[in-house]
């Protein structure tokens, strides 16, 4: 008999064959297979929510999938309280992008392909967060690269989507490569890699912190490519080509939290190794600037989202370095529902504006569309973190966790957090401030602008309750909220190692109110004077604009070189060396054909005379020495 | 008093020869296969011998099977010079050369 | 006597057997290979295979051979110059190969002096049958089936090859 | 030397009595088919005709040897004795009686009790071909070779049947010795009543094996090889004289063997039902190979009885029935016996 864990796994495995061999045949049908599976699989996971928060957890070997010398592998599977909270944010998403996901793509070719990979995407995401063991979750990590790669090139037909699915799958292989050899190393060390005894073993002492700072770092580095951190952020922005409901799903709200959990997961390793926990912490603000910076200038609506999200990734991992895991999961867990709802309002935009992506050429649209309206400020608000929303609740733990912790240096990283939630604030309300307010700027956009079907509109209502009520449900008061007790037995309380020496609780809480107001005011008052949007010639905003020159600095650094090496072997190597081999043992075998060929007369005596020379040689051979 | 292994052997080695002689001087197929089970007879001889020799079984099951594998090899290659003469009217192996690609 | 009987055999064999390949008639050519697959029989006999013996006269003698003469006797039917047989333009190279081979084994049997002497094994003479049977049945099982399926293949095989696709007169 | 004489004696009795035999069976076809024809059939020769075969033989001697000139001579010659020498063979593993005290030893009433008796006979049958074939072959005439390669491809196909159908008796008795195989039939009852003969226990390949046998002998209605009307006298069409009479002294020496076969194989061979087997007073000896006599006498006398009764098989036919209907039935057999045997162990 199946366990409901398993029950929930194969779910989405039986909707994608389904919609996948036999959506040629059940055209629109597919979709509801594929939604049945995965509110079902929905439907399950709050289950095993509830059974969890009753004490029930799993930790279950199915059976053993590897087996050589000292080394075994497992499928198995692990619910406790973190993985519960990854199932529910994980299946709920997807549940609501799937219902989006049938109007959106109503009139799409694709659309059984579409939603076959829709499911083997959560097929394989909820393998990676219910996996008992890192090679398993492997599986899983290297399953959502795939699906990734599948939707950002859903619209293959256009090279920019088939050039951005190449970028993504490409940059994460640099990711995975550091996290594979994170798991070779840890099994050397460990000689396991199922999380409960990693857990045990390091726990006990048995890994030096030198040991344990390099699999943090490699496992970071791998973190990295799925979640889209410094360096390896560029192929999120351009992973914007594929549909909206994927960018909203895979894009924001799960597949790219997944570094976030690993490190999570990893929690003994970053715990003893304080180093890895810095880079972590510093790289995920230095990202969150980044990201939030160029997000400032950029007018094309899903490029700023996907800005926004790598900038608040960014802010994650900060939470999770500095040892407030659950702060990270949290704002994980309530990012998913804001974050996913302002892409499924965007997608809406574009539906209604002809799938325009350029915000200068909105304006105006609150008064036709008022539910992806509203939902969509309710999103912005939430993200600016103005309570009692949930981004305020999450985003403040992180912040709070930052001021208070060990990392070196933990003052100026909680100040440049708060900077960035300034620039988070002023980003988002320019965006609504563009779309939804002022004149329309495109009259004949505007003209033929139309509410969505329900289909769309009804996700966007529920994602928005979710954005307005999850993290003070779930988070208040404040660090000893529900989550905090529901999470910290796995993932420890956070270590206030400043205790209550510097400013007090409530003066951070005003400040970062204060942050997310004043970039709201800021953006306010340009909307005013009609500089949002505006094209400036200040050295700066080209910069910003250009991306910071990332782009190119890969370009220059990284891919001309390679292309030129390339160039290099093909003419030299390969023409001359691999050619003339080849070539060499073409000749060669004719030669020999000719001179054997000789030998074929196509006549028996011939050929039984040549065996008996052969056999005569044979036998003088064996006997004679 | 036993007839001494060897002697078995030297008896095999003759026959063998001289069916290898048939097989390459003969230009009648049907006379060739026959040479041909002149050899496996040979070959058998020698099995049966060491059989003795070493007091095991074994030599005379392969000469079992080796007479199984004849009887095969005989069906299949007196069908195939039938079906050649059917075609060239000849069963002469100096005739026929179609082992050419 | 055995030695005798051996000597009487081994003559046979050789005779019939070079006159194997000397008739020109291949009808006698079949019948000198009888005479030499009667004298391995008897050899067989000498060396206790009383089993192979009885097998090698039931499948060579009375079933392989007639079937060659069946053969010959099929093809004779319109064309009985078609069958006379020469002896072709390897004749030289034959007669080289010949000795070479010959010189090869007989030196392989006299340089590998065979050690010890014969090995005494009553059941293998006494219960040849019931041993050749067991060891067949148990550790040659395999070996066996294999034999059968390439039995059976043959026969298909033979079928196919010799069954005409529209009837024909020759 | 003493075994060796005792063998030699043997070997030379059982000729005679099979040569006698051979003359009066002769006789007693043609009696024999004169009764079913409503005929006397001969009588001239001493009291009811019985000195008959004398004169045959003596005919047959006197007149002229022709040689055509177009034949092999070589082995247009050896022929006639390549086909009677197997069918006499075959007689050398059949027990004729239990054994016998003659002059203070106790002698076995079979020439050579070999381990290997069964398959000894399927060997010499197979043998008995090649009379016909080189026959045929060497008269370098169109019907005796027609003849000849008839009759090598009915033994050919008969042979398989044969052998085949012999498996499920050998299967019962766990041996190739013939004496094994009576001594089996001699002891033990089928159903409690009949006596264990292999005819009751293995009525299929009784079956199979009289009719692959009437094909091997080339007896009427699988007279192919010699059929008149197509073949004239078919692989003999070119013999006179003794050479002609060896063919068919060879016939029905094969005929007799056969019966004797038939005889000890399915039916007891010398054992009477309510005769303890086990007791060789000299009385019982003897009664024991009247027994087995009177039992052969009965098969040769359906032998004749058969060929006046049924008419030939067309040539399709007889390969029909060998290969379609005896060898699957044979098979058949085999797999049954099997899986009886597995059953009961």
């Amino acid at each position: 008999m199946l366990t409901t864990v398993e029950i929930i796994i194969l779910l989405p495995l039986f909707g994608a064959i389904v919609s996948g061999v036999f959506g040629h045949w059940l055209k629109k049908s597919s979709g509801y297979v594929a939604t049945a599976c995965v509110g079902a699989a929905w439907l399950l996971g709050l289950k095993t929510l509830v059974d969890v928060m009753g004490g029930v957890g799993v930790d279950e070997n199915v059976y053993t999938w590897v087996s050589a010398g000292s080394f075994t592998a497992s499928v198995g599977f692990l619910v406790d309280p973190l993985s519960a909270i990854m199932l529910v944010t994980v299946t709920t998403v997807s549940f609501f992008v799937h219902v989006y996901s049938f109007g959106y793509m109503h009139h799409d070719a694709g659309f059984a392909r579409f939603f076959a990979y829709l499911n083997l995407f959560v097929f394989s995401m909820l393998v990676l967060i219910l996996a008992n063991n890192y090679l398993l979750m492997f599986v899983g990590w290297e399953g959502v690269g795939v699906c990734s790669y599948l939707l950002i090139g859903f619209w293959y037909e256009r090279k920019s989507a088939s050039d951005a699915g190449k970028k993504a799958f490409i940059v994460n292989r640099i990711g995975d490569f550091g996290f594979l050899i994170g798991i070779f190393t840890m099994f050397g060390y460990l000689g396991t890699v199922q999380f409960s005894e990693v857990v045990a073993k390091a726990g006990g002492g048995a890994l030096p912190a030198s040991a344990a700072t390099g699999i943090a770092l490699l496992l970071f580095l791998g973190a990295c490519g799925k979640s889209a951190q410094f360096p390896l952020y560029v192929w999120l922005p351009d992973a914007m080509e594929g549909p909206t409901p994927v960018s909203a799903l895979i894009h924001a709200a799960t597949m790219v939290t997944a570094g976030v959990y690993v490190v999570a997961r990893s929690n003994v390793l970053y715990t003893l190794s304080p180093t890895a926990g810095a880079v972590v912490a510093w790289v995920g603000v230095f990202t969150a600037l980044l990201a939030a910076s160029i997000a400032l200038v950029n007018t094309d609506i899903k490029r700023v989202l996907a800005y926004s999200t790598v900038s608040q990734l960014g802010y994650m991992f900060i939470g999770v370095g500095v040892g407030a895991y659950t702060a990270g999961i949290f704002h994980l867990f309530t990012h998913a529902f804001f974050k996913g709802l302002m892409f499924l309002a965007a997608g809406s935009v574009m539906h209604a504006m002809s799938n325009e992506l350029d915000m200068r050429k909105y304006g105006g649209l609150l008064s036709k569309m008022k539910v992806t309206g509203y939902t969509f400020i309710i999103g912005t608000i939430a993200i600016a973190g103005i309570p009692p929303l949930s981004g305020f609740w999450s985003k403040d733990l992180i912040l709070a966790g930052a001021y208070h912790s060990h990392v070196p240096g933990h003052a100026a990283l909680w100040a440049l957090g708060v900077v960035g939630a300034v620039m988070t604030s002023f980003y988002m309300f320019r965006l609504i401030l563009m779309t939804f307010f002022g004149q329309p700027r495109d009259a004949h956009l505007y003209d033929h602008a139309h509410e969505s079907p329900p289909s769309m509109t009804v996700p966007l209502l529920v994602l928005a309750v979710g954005a307005i009520f999850v993290g003070g449900v779930t988070g208040y008061p404040l660090e000893h909220g529900w989550i905090n007790h529901f999470l910290d037995p796995v993932l420890g309380s956070p270590d206030h190692g400043s205790g209550g020496a510097g400013l007090s609780p409530s003066v951070l809480i005003g400040i970062s109110v204060a942050a997310g107001l004043g970039g709201f005011v800021l953006a306010l008052v340009m909307h005013r004077s009609g500089r949002l949007g505006a094209d400036s010639r200040q050295p700066i905003h080209k910069v910003l604009w250009n991306k910071w020159y990332v782009d190119e600095a890969y370009d220059v650094s990284i891919v001309r070189p390679i292309h030129r090496l390339s160039m290099a072997l093909w003419t030299i190597f390969d023409t001359i060396v691999v050619d003339g081999i080849a070539n060499g043992l073409g000749y060669t075998v004719k030669g020999i054909s000719w001179v054997s060929g000789r030998f074929q007369t196509g006549r028996t005596p011939t050929y039984a005379m040549w065996m008996l020379f052969g056999t005569i040689a044979m036998i003088y051979a064996v006997t004679l020495p | 008093m036993a007839v001494a292994t060897s002697h078995y052997l030297i008896l095999s080695a003759i026959l063998f020869s001289i069916g290898v002689a048939g097989v390459l001087t003969r230009r009648n197929a049907i006379v060739i296969f026959m040479c041909i089970e002149l050899m496996l007879n040979a070959v058998n001889l020698a099995f049966v011998a060491f059989a003795r020799h070493l007091g095991q079984a074994d030599g005379q099951v392969f000469v079992f099977f080796v007479m199984a594998v004849a009887a095969a090899e005989v069906a299949v290659g007196l069908a195939i010079i039938i079906a050649v003469f059917r075609n060239r009217e000849t069963v002469d192996v100096a005739e026929v050369n179609l082992l050419k690609w | 006597m055995e030695t005798a009987v051996f000597y009487v055999l081994a003559t046979i064999a050789v005779a019939s057997a070079v006159l194997l390949v000397l008739f020109r008639n291949p009808v006698y050519s079949a019948l000198s290979l009888v005479a030499t697959l009667f004298a391995v029989a008897g050899l067989f006999v000498l060396l206790n295979a009383y089993f192979l013996a009885a097998v090698q006269i039931i499948v060579y003698a009375g079933a392989v051979m007639v079937l060659f003469l069946f053969v010959i006797m099929l093809l004779n039917l319109g064309h009985s110059e078609a069958l006379e047989s020469t002896v072709g333009r390897y004749r030289l190279t034959g007669v080289i190969f010949l000795c070479a081979l010959l010189v090869a084994q007989l030196t392989a049997v006299g340089t590998r002096q065979l050690r010890g002497p014969v090995a005494e094994n009553e059941a293998l003479r006494t219960e040849n049958v019931q041993t050749l049977g067991k060891l067949l049945y148990t550790d040659f099982l395999f070996p066996f089936e294999v034999a059968s399926i390439i039995l059976l293949v043959a026969l298909i095989g033979v079928v196919v090859l010799v069954k005409r696709e529209t009837p024909e007169t020759t | 030397m003493d075994y060796a004489l005792e063998s030699l004696i043997k070997i030379a009795i059982v000729l005679g009595v099979i040569i006698t035999t051979v003359a009066y069976v002769v006789l007693a076809e043609r009696k024999v088919s004169a009764y079913i024809q409503n005929r006397l059939g001969p009588n001239r020769v001493g009291p009811w005709g019985l000195l008959q075969p004398l004169a045959d033989g003596l005919k047959f001697i006197l007149k002229e040897d022709v040689i055509p000139n177009h034949v092999n001579k070589a082995i247009y010659l050896i022929a006639p004795a390549a086909i009677l020498v197997p069918a006499l063979m075959g007689f050398a593993v059949v027990p004729f009686g239990d054994t016998l005290m003659v002059v203070g030893r106790e002698v076995q009433l079979i020439i050579s009790d070999a381990d290997i008796g069964v398959l000894y006979i399927l060997a010499v049958s197979s043998l008995g071909v090649y009379g016909v074939v080189l026959g045929g072959w060497a008269s370098n005439n169109k019907y005796a070779l027609m003849g000849g390669v008839r009759a090598s491809a009915q033994m050919i196909s008969y042979e398989l049947s044969l052998g085949l159908s012999l498996i499920g008796v050998l299967m019962i008795a766990e041996s190739l010795k013939l004496s094994d195989v009576v001594n089996l039939q001699a002891t033990g009852t089928v159903l409690g009543v009949l006596p264990a003969w292999f005819v009751f226990n293995q009525p299929i390949a009784c079956l199979v094996f009289m009719v692959s046998v009437f094909a091997e002998t080339n007896r009427l209605p699988f007279d192919l090889p010699e059929a008149e009307q197509e073949l004239v006298a078919g692989y003999h069409a070119e013999y006179s004289s003794m050479k002609f009479a060896m063919f068919f002294m060879a016939e029905y020496a094969h005929m007799i063997t056969a019966s004797a076969l038939i005889a000890t194989l399915f039916f007891g061979g010398w054992h009477l039902p309510g005769v303890d087997p086990t007791d060789s007073s000299f009385a019982l000896s003897v009664l024991k190979v009247l027994v087995f006599a009177v039992k052969t006498a009965f098969f040769l006398f359906v032998f004749i009885w058969v060929r006046w009764t049924v008419p030939r098989f067309r040539y399709d036919q007889v390969m029909r029935l060998g290969w379609k209907y005896l060898l699957p039935l044979a098979l058949l057999n085999v797999l049954l016996t099997g899986l009886y045997l597995t059953l009961n162990r």
